[in-house]
């Protein structure tokens, strides 16, 4: 009933944990380029960069084991998003302040 | 004088309308109206006169004590700054053409400058009140700074720098009346048009730069000849286009230049429309200077023509000088007709170039800016007179009002159509020079073997520098009238031999080919040389002479000193200067010239009798042209328009060629325009079948579409090319900013879509080269 | 070095002489609290925030003089040939950068000062993210560790997206705010996701040791398809920065919406700042590659940042057309030059060895000349805001009437800005022409028809402007500008006429940064640049 | 409506969860096991730790898919939190336990209530929706499933020649030293981004006093 090699689906290898982070990226992505509210968008953002997070502890762990960039890479994307999410979230209550709305659509009054 | 005195003279004269430019920007305002032109005519060319003038003595005092040649073989040049590997230098070109034009432009410039006082005291205000006298002067002054400029250049690079200058100013000039606008579309008309050549001019320039390493006028010669010799270099290349090696790209990329200055036939669309400037500008740029600076490029780089190079410059010069002297006969528009006039003049020096009668082109260039100045000037006394009446149909019998002005005009027409008594030494400019032209054309069609150049020189031009030059002096040709002839510069200028002795050895070989001139441009050069007369002496009878046919313009006609005086001059000038003085200079410098390729048309020895032989008959024919022309033009136009009327009628088609110009414009206007309308069409057909497939994602690009066709198809009369071109531009840059939304959501879908497509492509296409790819992996352990 | 490494671990940390060459960015750290904790003893004017940054800007200068005069005459400095994991690399290029970057610190708060100093309030929090974004800046170009180029980036931009929006009462500044972050975001995400990607392929987060990777994949013939994903993606976060298309919509809308101070400095800064660090990475791939013959082997990186560079150049160029909004044709004709600028990029990254000197060369005259040009055209462009309160190309109408001593320089700057002699904006793009020239290549060659082609399409926007101020006039009154405005363009145009008449020493300067690094040998390697070199070392 | 959108959202999750699971594991076969003798032998992997590692990955995906969903910015949240802390788990399930720590607090506990907050501050009502139009829908669908593909194309193509390590993990206290030896620079630096960051973001924050 089983296939024969059903131990290699068991195997768990960085394949698994890369396509898991691929798929973090494109949610992200999506979220970004379809959401119209400006902290949705910032939510995108989250998980695009946990995507690449996901990587690169994934790396770390097959890849170099022993080494400890990509923990420390993963360490700094945190600080980053943190940073990136304050300034945003900075900006966002900026733009309502003057456009009573965070509607992302609504802001284009420069374009051309 | 030694030392370096006359290349800082002239520095000084080019830096004075440059000082005089920017403090008439700043201050022009302040000096209030007469004020500012007087400070233009004298700081901004009084001074550069002056020093001309002491230029000018002091060299032909040079050629006589036969110090010339040292002088101009040290020219100073410092340097500027290494291009790459190759040394810029930045420096003034000393030699007896350049004392030549420079004069000639100082002494034209300046009596413009002075018409330019009173023609513009009551013409300019009349726009916004504020500025714009102080301003005119500005632009003069700057385009005399860059003028001048361009003619003392001793490096190709600096001449491209002021070449552009030039350009710039006769842009600001040409639509100076930018209230009105046809002046503005003239402009840019205008600008548009010369960056088409100076793209051509610009791959000259590349190929100068990158093939012969420099770009020194007298380097890259010497470089062309001894690259030619050894085989290396530019002539090392395979490269062919058009059936043109990449020589001859080199010297046709640098004609085209010429031919959007010059205006030659298929960028000449430009300079009729330029007369929608101020007359003193259509004198001054567009007659005398600016466009006459394509043929002083074509001088200065003639050493760097291939024989290939050259007849395409005779064929475009002759195309020129035909259609647009046959177009001049039905302009009425007194400045119109003018300018066409210029457009086929231009193409005699242009042909007379190519054709290798390097003098006489030269010649031709400084009698013609005399007299072309100072009839464009006597027709701005005209307008001025008629209060902006520039249709000839309605003046006539001026004479009365403005005496002065007709009769200087009558000089302009005679000096034009070439007016003298054949076989004797009296006449006017154009006699000497364009009967020049045409003899050596006829020598280039008719007597003139492949090779013919080769075996005579390889006999005769192979000793010293020195001695081929006094050689050549002794029998360089000069015309039977010729009123230098022996007075004596001749033999002493030979001096310096001009460091040529470079030139002697190569240039045997390098030209051993040259192919005989197509008969049929000969006979275009003579056909033309009838036709001028004749359309020149309808002007000026239809406006001169005769009865009044409007009362308006005739009682309002009127001519004030200032402006008819500087005329007086230039008429003077027309009948002296150009040719005492000139003519000497020219010839002197021509042996700057004469390892080139075809100057030896002229001076090469056993064509002195030639060419001499061929002005004995050509001095009939052609020395009585203007007694031909004059005839048929007062038989026309005696009693009034009535009988050109009738022949108006009478030939029909041929009449509405010629007003509409060959539908040059229009020729523009199917190309393009129609062509986009092509493009439009099938784009439409896109949006039909296959945009509607992604029927919202498309929506806003399908607009585009309709409205960019839109735009196309209802200004399917748009004037011109230019428009064509521009209108496509800016779509262009519609299209592209399409994405531009104002919504950032859909910049990150756009640039996300494109960075997956690219990223679609590199799977692919690094697919197939992964295919024997196992593992790979780089890994630090 | 050897000493370093063989004592322990914690003598990693730079002490000493290697602090020296991070003065200058400690010295604009140190202004930065200085000008948080001053106004808890001095107050939050206005004026004292501006005389502390100015002290900053002082000391910051003279050090990053030193730095410069160090690396480039005791010989200390260079690219190893041997670029062993290095994080941070002081040298020529680096310091040229900083000190230009200070020069326009200086330049902007000259601005700030006349603009906006009268009546701000918070002067204080506009500095530290002036500083903030400076000292990003000047850490990026100096990165090579995928790690510090991130951080570097981030320090520069996230600054950045908050000035863009300082204004709080103005609409379009947070719009433009808002574009910039969130396009900023996704780049930055897409940008790490291609640094893990890489990281997973090589192991270690040293640009050399990519390169390397990078370069032995190619010997071999295997497309690693990976690391062309990874490249790419991280390619995305630099092409943000210097806004190459397709990553430049931000560009236009975050320049028109951001006060002009602020727009002055994002022209100029962050995208040199981008193209210089595009440089040192294609630099580092460069020294990697074992002889002049594999050089072709990075053929593909010349090609993508070539075509990067065609279609930056023409869509900037065609989409300034029709502007309406002066600060925003400005913002198109820097995309435009930053695709001009890329190219002199692609002449470095190409297979041909004299291209980098040439490439290199071309690239730092050009920001040296585009920063000038770009000071003038805005400083004036700025004076108009605040005289009649936008920057409609209407307000230039008549201004060679209304203010003579604005309107001659914006021309200057606007025919530079062309490329049209006898202005130094022709002389970068001269060199810039002459280095893809000799590369003597198809990419040359096509890059320099791109080139010339789009200085033609560029002249008609550039025009418009000139025709405005010259041609047409409606009559609005004179332009009434502060004096130390007026100077600070009048200053700039002059310098664009000294550059173009006295444009050897500018060359040869740029020549002698460029000879200390080596990069015409960087092929050939010798081991007085590996001992000579001056990093952080890692491991 | 409620119930429907629910079920949408389940199935969709579904369906992605099994063309996943069919996309991947025969590629591992072919992939891992081919090198892995070169390099060391692979321990097989445990049921226990497969079922955990499929259940932890499920759940990421299905709340990465559910903040893509939802079009209410507190579901948003919601579901991005789950997938913050799904991931925590991924890094704890890698032996990175200081990352996932890091994560939990740092992200979970900083970043999120951040988010919350500006959700709270910037809306009057919380639950106002917008809605996006039907072709940016499809065209971004479009883009990110052809990007997915294309990832996970490469992913699986790609042989990785893996290095089996201790497996238990690198040490808190190498992480800090290294820290704070070799990548002392980016951290100073990271500590000036946050001030820089704390200044810009409680400027434009903050109320302007008139």
């Amino acid at each position: 009933m089983l296939p024969d090699d059903f131990l290699t689906y068991l195997t768990i290898g960085l394949t698994h944990y890369l396509v898991v982070g691929a798929v973090l990226f494109v949610t992200g992505l999506f979220t970004m380029m379809t959401k119209r509210n400006a902290i949705g968008i910032l939510i995108g953002v989250e998980l695009v960069l946990n995507s690449a997070g996901v990587n690169l502890v994934a790396f770390d762990r097959y890849m170099a084991p022993g080494r400890v960039d990509g923990q420390i890479m993963t360490l700094f994307v945190i600080v980053i998003a943190a940073a990136e999410a304050a300034i945003a979230v900075g900006i966002c209550i900026n733009l309502y302040k003057n456009l009573a709305t965070v509607d992302v659509d609504s802001a284009r009054k420069l374009q051309g | 004088m030694n030392g370096h005195t006359y290349e800082i003279l002239l520095a000084l004269g080019v830096l004075a309308p440059f000082v005089s430019f920017w403090i008439l920007v700043f201050f022009g305002p302040k000096m209030g109206k007469p004020g500012a032109g007087w400070f233009g005519v004298v700081m901004g060319m009084g001074i550069p006169l002056v020093l001309a003038i002491i230029v000018l003595v002091g060299w032909i005092g040079e050629l006589q004590s036969g110090h010339a040649g040292e002088l101009t073989a040290n020219a100073y040049r410092f340097h500027w700054a290494n291009l790459g590997t190759v040394p810029a230098t930045i420096g003034v070109k000393l030699d007896s053409l350049t004392v030549a034009m420079f004069f000639m432009v100082a002494l034209v410039a300046f009596l413009i400058f002075v018409f330019s006082v009173g023609y513009m005291s009551g013409h300019s205000d009349e726009v916004d009140g504020q500025c714009k006298y102080s301003r005119f002067f500005a632009y003069l002054s700057l385009f005399g700074f860059s003028m001048l400029g361009l003619v003392v250049s001793s490096s190709l690079f600096f001449l491209f720098v002021f070449w552009e200058l030039v350009g710039l100013c006769s842009y600001f000039l040409i639509g100076f009346y930018f209230d009105k606008g046809f002046a503005s579309a003239a402009a840019i008309k205008a600008f548009i048009t010369n960056r088409v050549g100076d793209f051509g001019f610009l791959i000259g320039l590349m190929l100068v730069f990158f093939q012969l390493k420099t770009l020194d006028l007298d380097d890259a010669a010497v470089r062309f000849a001894e690259q030619y010799a050894a085989g290396t270099g530019i002539f090392a290349s395979q490269f062919t286009m058009f059936g043109w090696s990449l020589a001859t790209i080199m010297g046709v990329g640098l004609f085209c230049g010429a031919m959007g200055k010059s205006a030659q036939f298929p960028l000449h669309v430009w300079l009729p429309d330029a007369m929608a400037g101020p007359t003193p500008v259509s004198a001054l740029i567009h007659a005398a200077t600016m466009v006459a600076a394509g043929v002083y490029l074509v001088a200065r780089v003639f050493r760097l023509m291939t024989p290939e190079a050259l007849m395409f410059v005779a064929a475009i010069g002759c195309l020129t000088l035909t259609l647009m002297a046959l177009v001049a006969i039905v302009q009425t528009d007194i400045k119109k007709c003018l300018a066409y006039s210029t457009l086929s003049q231009l193409g005699y020096m242009i042909f007379g170039m190519g054709c290798g009668a390097w003098i006489a082109a030269l010649f031709h260039l400084i009698t013609h800016a005399f007299f072309k100045a100072m009839l464009f000037l006597c027709s701005g006394q005209v307008i001025e007179g008629c209060h902006h009446e520039q249709e000839m149909p309605r003046m006539g019998g001026l004479r009365k009002k403005m005496p002065v002005t007709c009769w200087t005009f009558f000089i302009g027409v005679l000096a034009i159509s070439g007016a003298g008594i054949a076989g004797t030494k009296i006449g006017l400019g154009g006699f000497f020079s364009k009967d020049e032209i045409l003899a050596v054309a006829y020598v280039r069609a008719y007597e003139w073997e492949e090779g013919d150049y080769h075996k005579h020189d390889a006999g005769e031009g192979h000793g010293t520098g020195h001695a081929s030059t006094v050689e050549n002096d002794g029998v360089t040709y000069r015309l039977a009238s010729d009123p230098v002839h022996g007075d004596g510069h001749g033999e002493e200028r030979a001096g310096g031999a001009h460091g040529d002795s470079h030139g002697a050895a190569s240039k045997a070989s390098i030209f051993a080919h040259i192919p005989k001139l197509p008969k049929w441009m000969f006979w275009l050069a003579i056909f033309t040389a009838y036709v001028t007369p004749f359309y020149m002496m309808r002007a000026w009878w239809m406006t001169f002479m005769g009865k009044p046919r409007d009362q308006h313009v005739y009682e309002h006609a009127h001519e004030i000193p200032l402006m008819y005086l500087p005329l007086v001059a230039l008429a003077i000038g027309t009948f002296w200067a150009s040719y005492k003085l000139f003519r000497p200079l020219i010839d002197d410098a021509s042996h700057a010239a004469t390892d080139a390729a075809m100057v030896l048309a002229t001076n090469g020895a056993s064509h002195t009798e030639a060419i001499g032989a061929a002005h004995q008959w050509l001095k009939f024919g052609v020395g009585g042209a203007f007694i031909v022309g004059f005839v048929i033009a007062i038989a026309i136009y005696r009693k009034g328009l009535a009988r050109a009327e009738a022949i108006r009628k009478a030939a029909g088609p041929l009449h509405v060629i010629l007003v509409k110009k060959y539908f040059f414009d229009e020729v523009y206007n199917f190309v393009w325009v129609k062509g986009c309308i092509l493009v439009a069409k099938i784009a439409r057909l896109f949006d039909t079948y296959i945009i509607d497939l992604f029927v919202n994602l498309a929506a806003a690009f399908t607009a585009r579409l309709a409205t960019f066709s839109g735009i196309i198809v209802d200004n399917g009369g748009v004037d011109g090319v230019v428009n064509g071109i521009a209108n496509t531009s800016i779509d262009f840059g519609d299209a592209v900013r399409q994405p531009q939304t104002g919504r950032v959501r859909n910049y990150m879908l756009f640039a996300t879509a494109v960075a997956t497509i690219v990223i679609i492509c590199v799977l692919i296409f690094g697919l197939e080269a992964q295919e024997t790819v196992a593992s790979a992996g780089s890994m630090v352990p | 070095m050897n000493l370093l490494m063989q004592a322990n671990l914690w003598a990693n940390i730079p002490v000493g002489e290697h602090l020296a060459f991070f003065s200058p960015m400690i010295t604009l750290v140190c202004t930065m609290l200085a000008i948080v904790a001053c106004p808890i003893v001095l107050g939050r004017g206005s004026r004292t925030t501006a005389g502390i940054a100015l002290l900053g800007i002082i000391a910051t200068f003279i050090l990053a003089l030193r730095v410069l005069h160090a690396t480039t005459t005791n010989g200390v400095s260079g690219l190893s040939t041997d670029p062993g994991a290095g994080l941070f690399i002081v040298d020529g290029l680096s310091a040229f950068f900083q000190v230009l970057l200070i020069i326009f610190l200086a330049g902007v708060t000259w601005l700030w000062w006349l603009g906006s100093s009268a009546n701000e309030r918070n002067a204080p929090e506009f500095f530290i993210l002036l500083f903030g974004s400076a000292l990003g800046m000047s850490m990026m170009v100096s990165s090579a560790n995928l790690l510090m180029i991130v951080v570097a980036m981030e320090t520069a931009s996230l600054p950045s997206y908050a000035i863009v929006g300082f204004d709080k009462r103005d609409r379009l500044g947070a719009e433009a705010s808002l574009k910039y972050m969130v396009f900023g975001a996704i780049c930055a995400a897409i940008m790490l996701y291609g640094a893990s990607l890489l990281y997973g392929l090589t192991g270690s987060l040293s640009v050399a040791d990519i390169a390397r990777f990078t370069v032995a994949n190619l010997a071999t013939g295997e497309h690693h398809l990976l690391l062309a994903l990874g490249l790419l993606c991280f390619l995305v976060g630099i092409a943000f920065k210097v806004s190459a298309v397709p990553f430049h919509f931000w560009c236009p809308d975050a320049f028109q919406g951001a006060k002009i101070e602020v727009t002055t400095w994002l022209s100029v800064a962050s995208k040199a700042a981008g193209l210089v660090l595009l440089l040192r990475l294609t630099m580092i791939f460069c020294s990697v590659v074992g002889s002049p013959a594999d050089m072709s082997l990075i053929q593909p990186l010349a090609w993508t940042i070539a075509i990067l560079a065609a279609v930056t150049c023409t869509v900037g160029n065609f989409s300034a057309y029709k502007q309406k909004s002066v600060k925003r044709m400005l913002a198109y004709s820097s995309i435009a030059h930053a695709g001009y600028m890329l190219m002199a990029v692609a002449v470095f990254a190409h297979p041909a060895v004299e291209g980098h000197q040439a490439g290199m060369v071309a690239l730092l005259v050009y920001i040296v000349i585009y920063l000038f040009m770009n000071l003038g055209a805005f400083g004036v462009t700025a004076m108009i805001v605040w005289d009649t309160g936008n920057d409609d190309i209407k307000s230039f109408s008549g201004l060679m009437r209304r203010a003579p001593f604005l309107a001659v320089p914006m021309i200057i700057c606007l025919v530079s800005l062309v490329g049209l002699p006898p202005l130094a904006g022709f002389i970068g793009k001269w060199w810039i022409l002459l280095a893809l020239g000799s590369l003597d290549s198809t990419l040359g060659w096509f890059l320099v028809i791109v080139a010339v082609l789009n200085t033609l399409i560029s002249l008609y926007y550039y025009m418009r402007v000139v025709v405005q101020m010259t041609l047409r006039d409606e009559g609005d009154p004179a332009v009434q500008s502060p004096f130390g405005g007026l100077a600070l363009v009048n200053i700039c145009a002059l310098m664009l006429l000294i550059l173009f008449f006295r444009a050897h020493p500018l060359k040869t300067t740029t020549d002698r940064f460029a000879r200390t690094l080596n990069v015409a040998s960087l092929t050939t390697p010798s081991p007085d640049n590996a001992v000579a070199s001056r990093f952080i070392e890692a491991d | 409506m409620k119930s429907a959108g629910l079920t949408k959202r389940v199935a969709l999750a579904a369906v992605v969860l099994i063309a996943w699971g069919l996309l991947v594991p025969p590629a591992l076969g072919s992939g891992d096991s081919a090198t892995a003798e070169t390099i060391k032998t692979q321990a097989p992997g445990s049921p226990i730790e497969a079922v955990l590692f499929y259940g932890i990955a499920a759940g990421t995906i299905v709340c990465a898919l559910g903040v893509c969903i939802s079009t209410n910015i507190v579901r948003m949240a919601v579901w991005l939190f789950g997938a913050l802390a799904c991931v925590a788990v991924l890094y704890f399930s890698l032996a990175a336990t200081f990352i996932a720590a890091i994560q939990l607090i740092v992200y979970v506990g900083g970043t999120l209530i951040l988010l919350v907050f500006g959700v709270m501050l910037t809306s009057k009502s919380a639950s106002v929706r917008f809605s996006t139009a039907r072709w940016e829908l499809i065209g971004a669908g479009a883009v990110c499933v052809a990007l997915l593909a294309c990832l996970a194309a490469v992913f699986i193509g790609a042989g990785w020649t893996t290095i089996e390590g201790t497996g238990s993990g690198v040490a808190v206290a190498d992480i800090g030293r290294t820290m704070i030896t070799k990548y002392v620079v980016p951290f100073e630096v990271a500590g000036v981004l946050l001030m820089i960051v704390m200044v810009g973001a409680a400027h434009l924050a903050r109320q302007e006093k008139k």
